[in-house]
């Protein structure tokens, strides 16, 4: 292919291609646990191109088959309600998940580490932390409980550390075999999609290794962003550029570029 | 004796100086990020409530408000922060520095909270749960404990009944005596208005109890719980209220803004909560027109359900 | 792959066929004496169903029916006979004397049972209770087990979790894709549709999708756990619900005295559940007069929930 | 006062008698588990005579502040709902129950013995049972959790027994301190109403004794249609008869007579 043939590449930011990225982990009819803000995108995102029959759950209670109207702001906004095909609990949802239910869950972190735990509770020492962060919310549930997890966040090399001070969200522990020892029936993460990079888990060593950089990136400036001395892939590629026609559905799904820009 | 159907209209201010003395645990923030009482915890502030445990999911921030004004020593949560700007500033302050003064954290996931909260609700002194293996959650929670399902012989951790002494929970409409109407998002008010010793209720429409009885299945409690009703327009606000009121995202930014310091943070306490002598003084300095954007204009009426025979 | 909102309506006999095989677990009779669902186990009998396990709290006389048909082989109950005249006959001779074979009980209480059926719900493997302590059930039923609680040392019972095959509700209306509102007498129907592996709706009604969601704070339960969505006027009859009509308490009584002996009972099923080639047939046979009798009149509307924003 | 002077006894039933002996049970202001039949109109007889503000909650979910204005046949009666101050579900009224928040249940029974302990599940030996009664609904529960509780049943030698074969409702198991060891919450047993008699605890023994032979009975009649040898209170005496005025109230509930005729 000459140069001259290749499509122009629509511009795109970080974050677009992250909900992209994000969407591709949904498959179709699956329930998946959509949290806020990147995931919730996704989940839209996901519902418009090759997952139409996905469900979408919220922590607060609401299950919803298509995505709401409207931005939102926080996951109980009013918008969110109107079309729920369920308005319920925090129990209820929750029992959902902890009967095994959920294909897919999404959280975020402030902290993660090369077996995929997640730190959103203390910096530091937990009895005297240098930092204390707001908590766990729902995230440690379905990192515990639902069936695969992605961990969407953005990546700079103190939150990519060999190892978190405080487990938050169960990863793979100390490497294979540690959830099945602790009892936690979750299959845990299977991608994380950061700001430069995806990354997935070898099965044998429950390492996070990198499987692709974001255009733009390299193997090199991933490596550099991250705490230990990062795995990569074999197939190791470049992340698929986003088509045109991804990207405006992206756009359609956060209109005012709230999220994404 | 009161009776059942007696009215039990208080003013915000009787209510919270009549039951929810220093030293109360308050559980509060119910349903996540809509119905959030602010309007009861400015006047916990007003009253210069002290030594609160505050028990919630995720509270917004409220939590965040009420410990940097003092009032709590002991929070019971999955998250406390800004929802909108994520780290609250007064909880971390306290947590990390001790301003104003050192704060005791129970560690928990929206789960273990659900969870301790249907064990009060049940009469049960604990529920298991699978999640929380593996976390340090339970070392920074001594009240989890680690046990087996004795049928299958895995782990799982027991999650210890939570019953608050008083449960503050905002809803759409209540009559009088305190058949409340709740609906929308509900996380975790059906527990907590079951696991509190006493609920109050604060309503943002009072209604006759035929209009409430006429679906007795929306009730939230039992009168027995209900300890005081209170009829405050707009006393979620800045938070959500489906059918009345949309979330205020700017005063949040605001408020994580102005809160970034502790001059900052007085400032805001004393222009938003203490210069306003109640919940309408505070409302009139946000203004009409800051209401006006927020209420709700599109009606979207539930079908009824029918109790006829 | 089916979509969330495509129908799943079926006639009573292909959603017992799919979903209701030999030696199903089967949870039905959640609502206690309301909304049981007799045109469902009607169905049962006529497609010779056979070694049932029958889940619910309390059957009226469902379960006795079932069981004099030979549909079952264990029972997890706390209470079956007749409401209105007390002892089941059928239930006396199978657990008594074998016939028309031999029947299996796990005894439960009204508390029991929903707390089983709870911890279903919830996905716990167990709920630990207060109940229980000092009865025979807890030899009668050897799934109950002695346990502790950890923190106080009192001795409590872990009550096992029940997650039926598949829970048949009887609810007042549904849409095609069974989102389901069930309002009146709940007993523990929330509780058996999150429970249950997979929910039967049978529906008096069917609506519009935008009608039934106009009030998602009712639906039973999400899409995931809809199996099929069956249209059956008074597929409840005998027993009542709410809004739609009044229970028929000559029907328990003339059953009562005809299941009375093995003939008796074959001529009743003969008469009322084999010969009706389905449920229309059984109503045609009982008569209009007889359903205009208990048709509910009077029309109680509540007054509407409002998702407006 | 001479036999002229006597006011003329209005005739009344042995049940009518039993719903108003019932119903000097519930004091105001009571959490009362109601139950069906004679409970459910001791109820209304208390409503509307000493108990205004007691509140009756029935183990479907209802709970209701105000009798029925019909007569019902079961609790899940519809016309049980409409004015009902709650209406919810099994597991939310019996964490009401489990709570300690239920001052008094009512509840049958097919057998009782000396110290109260019910058996509504088998006749003779369980693993093969004479006779399968239907079972506890919730009466086991009201009986272990409700802070007191009265039985209500008919009274003949062959229900009052020695020794239950099988315990469903626990009253006071083998005696004193039972309760407490076996680690149940709720008071036990304070009362029990017969077609001839009324019958309370001592507190001592936990044994049930005679406190009251209803009007045409005897101490004798009593004994003999009691399984065990009766003890009998030192202050025992004729069971009040009920005023005109009560009879009327106690038909006013029952105005078929359905129940107590």
């Amino acid at each position: 292919m000459s140069p001259a043939a290749r499509p122009i590449p629509t511009r795109f930011t970080e974050r677009e291609l992250m909900v992209i990225a994000a969407g591709r982990e949904i498959r179709d009819g699956e329930m998946v646990f959509v949290g806020m803000r990147l995931p919730l995108l996704a989940f839209a995102f996901a519902k418009r191109t090759h997952a139409p029959s996905a469900i979408g759950l919220f922590e607060n209670g609401i299950v919803r088959d298509s995505p709401a109207p409207e931005t939102l702001m926080t996951m109980s906004d009013t918008p969110n309600i109107p079309g729920a095909v369920w308005s319920t609990g925090t129990r209820e949802i929750m029992g959902l998940l902890q009967q095994g239910l959920v294909d897919l869950g999404f959280i975020g972190g402030a902290e993660i580490d090369r077996h995929g735990n997640l730190n959103t509770n203390y910096v530091g020492d937990w009895r005297r932390p240098r930092v204390r962060l707001p908590g766990s919310g729902g995230g440690s549930d379905i990192a515990s409980l639902s069936r695969r997890f992605v961990v969407i966040m953005p990546q700079e090399k103190h939150r990519f550390r060999e190892r978190v001070d405080f487990i938050t969200s169960p990863g793979f522990g100390d490497g294979a075999g540690w959830r099945q020892r602790v009892g936690l029936p979750g299959g845990g993460p299977s991608a994380v999609i950061t700001t430069l990079a995806v990354f997935r888990f070898d099965p044998l060593t429950a390492e996070m290794v990198l499987a692709s950089y974001h255009p733009g990136q390299s193997v090199e400036r991933v490596r550099d962003a991250t705490g230990w001395d990062l795995r990569i892939a074999p197939d190791v590629r470049e992340t698929p550029t986003p088509s045109a026609e991804e990207i405006a559905i992206v756009r359609a799904c956060d209109p005012l570029g709230y999220w994404t820009r | 004796m009161t009776g059942p159907r007696e009215s039990k209209l208080l003013t915000l201010r009787e209510a919270i100086a009549r039951f929810v003395p220093d030293g109360s645990s308050v559980c509060m923030g119910t349903a996540l990020e809509a119905a959030i009482p602010y309007a009861a915890g400015h006047e916990m502030i007003r009253q210069r409530r002290r030594e609160l445990t505050l028990v919630g999911p995720i509270s917004d921030i409220l939590f965040d408000l009420l410990v940097g004004a003092g009032c709590v020593s002991r929070v019971v949560a999955a998250w406390v922060g800004n929802v909108s700007a994520g780290l609250g500033h007064n909880y971390r302050r306290a947590c990390e520095q001790g301003i104003p003064g050192p704060l005791a954290v129970e560690d928990h996931t929206n789960l273990s909270l659900a969870t301790a909260l249907l064990a009060g609700a049940i009469g049960a002194p604990y529920i298991p749960t699978r999640a929380l293996l593996g976390t340090g959650l339970l070392e920074s929670n001594p009240r989890f404990r680690a046990g087996t399902d004795p049928w299958s012989g895995a782990p799982v951790v027991l999650v210890p009944a939570l019953t608050p002494d008083v449960a503050v929970l905002h809803v759409q409409r209540a009559d009088a005596a305190g058949h409340a109407h709740a609906w929308g998002t509900l996380g975790v008010t059906r527990e907590a208005a079951l696991a509190a010793r006493r609920v109050i209720v604060i309503a943002d429409e009072i209604r006759s109890t035929d209009e409430i009885l006429s679906d007795p299945n929306l009730v939230l409690a039992p009168p027995g719980k209900i300890a005081a009703v209170v009829h405050e327009p707009f006393g979620a606000f800045p938070s959500p209220l489906q059918g009345f009121y949309a979330r205020d995202h700017d005063f949040f930014h605001r408020y994580h803004d102005e809160s970034r310091t502790v001059e900052g943070n007085r400032a805001w306490l004393e222009r938003w909560v203490l210069e306003p002598s109640d919940w309408k003084g505070f409302l009139a300095r946000l203004g009409p027109e800051r209401l006006d954007a927020i209420r709700a204009r599109t009606p979207r009426p539930s079908l009824p359900v029918d109790l006829g025979g």
